[in-house]
């Protein structure tokens, strides 16, 4: 056998090649959540809608956003996603959505929704792959021009390939994007379906105004606040937060000509004095040129910086709901009888900051009688898919609902009328995939995740016991009503008196003194005699 | 009017002048638990200390105990004015009830009145019997005793097979006449009806009193009385396990729960004649024991710590039980033959009067 | 040789010939469930049918209960050589061991061996007293009666509060002199106390028996001898439900379990006193009465199904228990008054004759 | 504030570029299985031994591996593995591993370990991420001249850069490959720690030895078979694997002038008969050039390609371990009575060619009161992390396994003596997640695992309920040895006759009638007497 006699290392190395990044992900759509033809779908509609917020979220408009899938023939659908954002200008149009990994997220450290420049590429990507045609664009940025795109991705290089392309002088006043597309993919109504994720979007976006046109019908969302979430700056990087590696790099290519200088301006948190400190810690001269350190050096410098006790990063990087805002959010959507919610101040994570929020709605029309509902949201995107890996999920099951008036049987998701919300916040939220369904569960973020719903669960408690009191009180009163009686009668026999107006003098205890009968539980009290 | 009736009405008035004064009543109950029972190596005997809990009306936790108090005191009353006796289950079912506009009984199971009619005793300090209560009927008695009881003459010897029932209360018999060199207590009915159709007593010369299972109050009385009255020694015969030397312990120096009138139906110069865990060895039962439960075990190690299983003896049965986790009961003896109990064990403990103190 | 000790025997040679010819040996049991119990409904007793199951010692389902059956069966044979009469409780501690290299036991519980000792009964036809084994002792009586039982004369009336507490084996006793106009039977002890205290028995010139619960075999004989030999009517007063009718009818047809001997311990002139669901109305009732629960319902309808319930004062009564889920206890009488049971409802009912059949 | 006046399409437009895939990977490391120093330690180990055995069995070398763990300061780790392996050409070297996406396995139809150009090159980026230093790369191919490199990944460019290289002409007759890095890792010794990765590797490919020195001492694992597994074969796409996205593509890049013979070339298992059938199908002119073709025809023609009946793709791209193979593996490592394994007939998913085999060590020494442990293989490397989510997981869990003679309760992992493997053996084996942990539980996999996992459930079966009938024969000889004394003994009393002689005749009954003690088990019978 020929194949038996093995290949040689020259043979070997003459196999190889470079891959293009597009057709790695086209191969391994499945990181990017075109796992089966439901999630693509979802996935499809998720990754422009989350693409049109965060535009209009930039250019401070208060989001409308259409949605439609309509059915075109079996497991064909067409998608159209159609916003009031600022839109794009020409000529970026092909490059901002026909080449995996080219953004404007993805340097900076600032919270968005979408930041590795793929979401939008991805579903072209995934589109023309499955129905080998091309994307519709249309795009205006009001200056009464519109541009048209038919565009495809050029797979083995990683570069768009246009159809056909125009710009109509049409005088239209609209702004915003429109992309619309053709794909492989099955509609479901379920809880990981789309008329449930945008319900989610609705609650998490309450500034948003959606319209969604699916197979079975119209859904309007209307808008719940009328001003936007303050938009988030972006910051330099925290000492904290930079690993070994990332400042050697920094280090190589700064323009500071001096340690200490490249330690205060390609850096937030280090003033002048905690540079000096930092150099003295790692003894190492501050005018020093950073490109001239050694390796050894550079270990010490990061170790120094690490120990060196520094400002929390700036966190005006975040932009959370708030507690009002979330409320508002899950009003507007649920018929519950009691909201509360809790926002976290901002907390670091290797150096990036984070913040997580979250919010109840208890009670009211909402199933007393199954698990409660979590909503899942990073960076106002809901999360649907791989609900069990998730921080988030992990950590509501690994709170102790009982004490809060919740069922929960041993560590597992609580059961009663109750939806909860989890948002975190940040410019970098760790995903356990690059389909960004599931929060990863490192300690620092599981830690807060977990506080939040500790304070949520007191307000809940709180809530349940006033409740809870005030049936108590309710039915101490009538277990004194029943036995008094009793008692009267006996105390009548004993003493050769009637009972009757014993009966009077026990009620008027009760009347009078209404505190003894909320009195304590406690067992009989132990004393000495005499 | 009798002192127990004077003490009701003293209660109710108690009670009544709190109500009176719009204050929520209460009432003090000695604590009968063992944290308030106190081990007296002199007097042999388990009595009661000081502690008391208080139990009010105006409280959650405690109103339904009050009421049902209460109620049991009105009607120990009406027992005294209408001269009557009747048993704790006779208690529960004339008051049990079902409350007025609700679904909720006055008690629901017996094992809800009892307790609260020893806190009535405590309470009150009279004994049970005073309150024209009877136990539960337990405990027969066989051997060459004359005795009167509510105007009859009763000879214990001459009653068929199955002996006298011993009443609840056997306060107001008198022996005529009485005549045995011990009386021999055991705790079940099989070892009795054994020795009775084997004339154990008539050969022995002695009184048998099986006390089936724990000993209840009227046999423990009429131990105590036989044995102080004629100076009869008291050897207790109870199965090989934690269970049965606590009956011992019980017949000899009162229990827990009934601490308050140990002095009335303790026994101290009692003795244990057997079963021991030694012997099993000694009497070859090795192959007619059973392997303890976890119950067992963990009675036998709350044992070690009470104050009157001190003694070295006892300490090492004890120990004994738990290392091999095994018991033995007296049916083991049939084990070595019908008739092995009557004719080597029991001799043989006497004559050489090998008893655990 | 007794004709017991030659049936034992019979029973060892025809296994033992089954071996012999190197057969799988094996025993033909009679049925003792329901479809194989008749009633007669001229004699009013329920009785055996004819049918049979074959028990194999080599069949691994079979073999444990075939050893233990000739295990028992040499017991009673060695009780009847050493004339010992002992109890079923003593019968499975004599015999329960554990078995040579195993931590299997013969018997485990006396549930086990008591069942075995049934069979034993319906294979050779004979009495369980015959066997030489005493039943539980359960009953008390008292009355105008003097008996003699083994050489002792024993005056009823003169026995204290107790009363005489009723054998297993009645069959040795003899009746000297009965003073009576009838027979009250009762399930419940409370209730015989009440009576005794209350002298029931002398104002009324009956004989009263308690069977505290269902009625042991030795309660029964005596009653029916007593009945049938001085020809009382026997009066029956157990609680208002399935249970307590049940108890009612096993004394005057005989049991489903025990019916092979149903015509030795019947009392087929037995009628029924109370209570009944029709009391409730009729005595005011209605505020002491409990809840029936699940299994007392079940019982009714099964009980409807009966030969011997098909008296439509029966089926009126059950039909009622069931539709109204309610039953009543002796005890509820106490409801009205400690002693509106002795005072009111008992002499009301036989002076009215209001008994069912 | 200046923020809050939005950005317009050109500013936003301007802010956007190009993001290399080794920054991208560098950020998103959890994506390779770098999430948390524990699970990155192992990741670096499991990346090169994998490339060690690919190497190889490429080059139909019986695999030598040296791998070594060793502390080097707190939660750092002198990582080095050596192989006996073909090496790598001098100047390939820097390109193999210091280039993202870059590989000679990604474009081929054939089974091996690694696929995506990632691992090697990956490890060496966490090295430099958390460490900030090079790694050493050592090879020869044996032609008695040894490679030397120091390198590290100039990530904003993913280009190698090379610190220092040398060439030695040492004369050494060795071949093969050593990495040696220094990373930030954590040790553990549980089941999801090296020693065990390690041994599931020696388990899955029992024909390389492998030499472990660990923080905690020497661990080796010899060989127990003395061959290679065929090699897998290149094969054409299979038409019916192919999606209408890459069917343009091909049809535009293709050489073939005809649409008829491009499908005869460039695809397998179509001969020009069904090419022509195919083309008629669709109602295309099988004679025209396929670059020529219209998007609607090409839409038909993909149509009529997945309609036709096709012979399956070729199967000899794929080796699987076969079933006596496994065996050998699982014997040599563990300690049970009982083998066995199965392998499936190559099946197809997508058109790509999948085969699904099982084994089944049990009882003996295994733990009897634990749920099994499952040894998960895709293409002979052992999978570790994310069992739950993992297809072979859920397809153990759903079956039933109590038919087959283990505990389970509902649908969990059973709980018996036992260790099952299963492998999955495929030219792409869907993957959760680029970190390989867990296969993707596409419905045509979990089909096939659950045959084969049936399959192994009856082999069980056999075993046990062959042991258990022997079990209770015994069983219940030793009832009848235990009751025979005490019946001859009643019997002896009844009858007044000595016991002996009566069990003698009782056991002699056994021993000429065996069959009497295996007797129906049933209720006694019951008739009519006389």
């Amino acid at each position: 056998m020929v194949e038996e006699i093995g290949k040689t290392a020259e043979e070997m190395g003459k196999e190889q090649r470079q891959i293009a990044v597009s057709e790695f992900f086209e191969k391994n759509r499945h990181l990017l959540g075109y796992d089966n033809p439901t999630k693509a779908l979802l996935t499809v509609v998720k990754e422009l809608v989350d693409n049109s917020l965060d535009a209009a979220e930039e250019a401070r408009i208060l989001p409308r956003i259409w949605v439609e899938v309509k059915p075109n023939g079996p497991d064909r659908f067409r998608v159209m996603i159609k916003d009031n954002g600022p839109g794009l200008v020409d000529k970026q149009i092909p490059l901002a959505l026909g080449k995996l990994l080219y953004g404007s997220k993805f340097f900076r450290l600032r919270q968005s929704r979408g930041q590795q420049g793929i979401g939008g590429s991805g579903a072209i990507l995934y589109s023309q792959l499955t129905t080998g045609k091309p994307t519709t664009l249309i795009s205006s940025t009001g200056n009464k021009k519109t541009s048209h795109y038919e565009m495809m991705i050029d797979v083995k290089k990683n570069e768009p390939e246009i159809i056909s392309h125009q710009i109509l002088e049409d005088g239209r006043e609209w702004h915003g994007l429109k992309v619309e597309m053709e794909i492989e993919g099955r509609y479901i109504e379920s809880r990981q379906g789309i008329p449930e994720y945008i319900k989610q979007v609705a609650i998490g976006n309450p500034f948003a105004e959606i319209v969604f046109e699916g197979p079975n019908g119209k859904m309007e969302f209307p808008r719940a606040v009328n001003e936007l979430p303050p938009i988030p700056k972006e910051i330099m990087p925290h000492p904290h937060g930079v690993e070994l590696g990332i400042l050697r790099r920094m280090m190589k290519s700064t323009k500071s000509r001096t340690i200490a200088s490249f330690m205060t301006n390609d850096f937030s948190r280090i003033g002048s004095g905690t540079a000096n400190e930092i150099c003295k810690l790692a003894g190492i001269d501050p005018k020093i040129s950073p490109g001239r350190l050694e390796v050894e050096d550079t270990e010490k410098l990061f170790k120094a910086m690490q120990k060196v006790k520094l400002v929390r990063p700036p966190t005006d990087c975040l932009s959370p709901l708030g507690e009002e805002m979330m409320v508002k959010g899950l009003k507007k959507e649920l018929y519950a009888e009691f909201f509360a919610a809790v926002t976290r101040p901002p907390e670091v994570y290797r150096g990036n900051p984070f913040q997580i929020e979250c919010a109840i709605a208890f009670g009211g029309q909402l199933p007393a009688d199954q698990p409660i509902k979590v909503v899942r949201l990073s960076n106002r995107v809901p999360l649907i898919y791989q609900e069990g890996d998730c921080a988030i999920t992990k950590a509501i099951s690994g709170t102790d609902w009982k004490r809060y008036g919740l069922q929960q049987s041993g560590r597992s998701i609580p059961v009663g009328p109750a939806v909860i919300m989890v948002h975190i916040v940040s410019v970098w939220v760790p995903f356990l995939s690059e389909s960004k369904q599931a929060v990863a569960a490192y300690p620092d973020i599981m830690k807060e995740i977990k506080l939040s719903l500790q304070e949520l669960g007191r307000n809940l408690q709180h809530h349940v016991a006033g409740k809870r009191k005030m049936e108590m009180q309710q039915r101490r009163k009538e277990i004194f009503d029943r036995y008094l009686p009793e008692v009267a009668n006996a105390v009548g026999k004993l003493t050769n008196k009637p009972a009757e107006p014993i009966l009077n003098k026990l009620r008027s205890i009760i009347k009078k003194n209404t505190e003894v009968i909320v009195d304590d539980r406690s067992k009989e009290e132990v004393g000495n005699a005499g | 009017m009798t002192e127990v009736k004077k003490k009701l009405e003293t209660l109710g008035e108690d009670v009544l002048k709190d109500i009176d004064n719009q204050k929520n009543p209460d009432i003090d109950i000695p604590v009968r638990s063992l944290s308030n029972v106190i081990y007296d190596d002199k007097l042999k005997q388990l009595t009661l200390g000081d502690k008391v809990s208080k139990r009010f009306l105006f409280n959650v936790a405690h109103a339904k105990p009050f009421m049902q108090f209460m109620l049991i005191a009105a009607l120990c009353k009406e027992l005294q004015e209408q001269n009557i006796h009747t048993s704790l289950r006779d208690v529960f079912y004339a008051l049990k009830r079902t409350l007025p506009n609700s679904d909720e009984n006055t008690f629901d199971e017996q094992n809800e009145s009892d307790p609260i009619i020893v806190d009535l005793e405590v309470t009150l300090d009279v004994l049970r019997e005073q309150l024209h209560l009877n136990a539960d009927v337990r405990g027969r008695v066989v051997g060459n005793v004359i005795i009167k009881d509510r105007g009859d003459t009763i000879n214990w010897s001459k009653l068929g097979s199955g002996g006298w029932s011993i009443p609840s209360n056997v306060e107001e018999l008198t022996f005529k006449s009485v005549d045995a060199d011990y009386i021999l207590v055991m705790e079940k009915n099989a070892a009795f009806e054994r020795l009775h159709e084997d004339r154990f007593w008539q050969k022995q010369n002695c009184i048998l009193v099986t006390t089936q299972g724990q000993a209840a109050r009227g046999p423990r009385r009429l131990i105590q009385r036989l044995s102080s009255d004629y100076k009869l020694p008291v050897y207790v015969f109870t199965d090989a396990d934690s269970y049965g030397w606590y009956i011992y312990s019980v017949i000899k120096y009162g229990s827990i729960s009934l601490a308050h009138i140990s002095e009335r139906l303790g026994c101290p110069t009692a003795k244990f004649i057997g079963l021991t865990i030694s012997d099993i060895d000694e009497f070859k039962l090795q192959g007619f024991t059973i392997k303890a439960k976890e119950v067992d075990i963990k009675r036998a190690h709350e044992m070690l710590k009470y104050d009157w299983f001190k003694h070295p003896a006892w300490q090492k049965e004890l120990k004994l039980m738990i290392e091999r986790k095994v018991k033995a009961e007296l049916e083991a003896l049939s084990g070595r033959g019908l008739r092995f109990m009557t004719e080597v064990y029991l001799p043989t403990k006497i004559k050489r009067k090998d008893f655990l103190p």
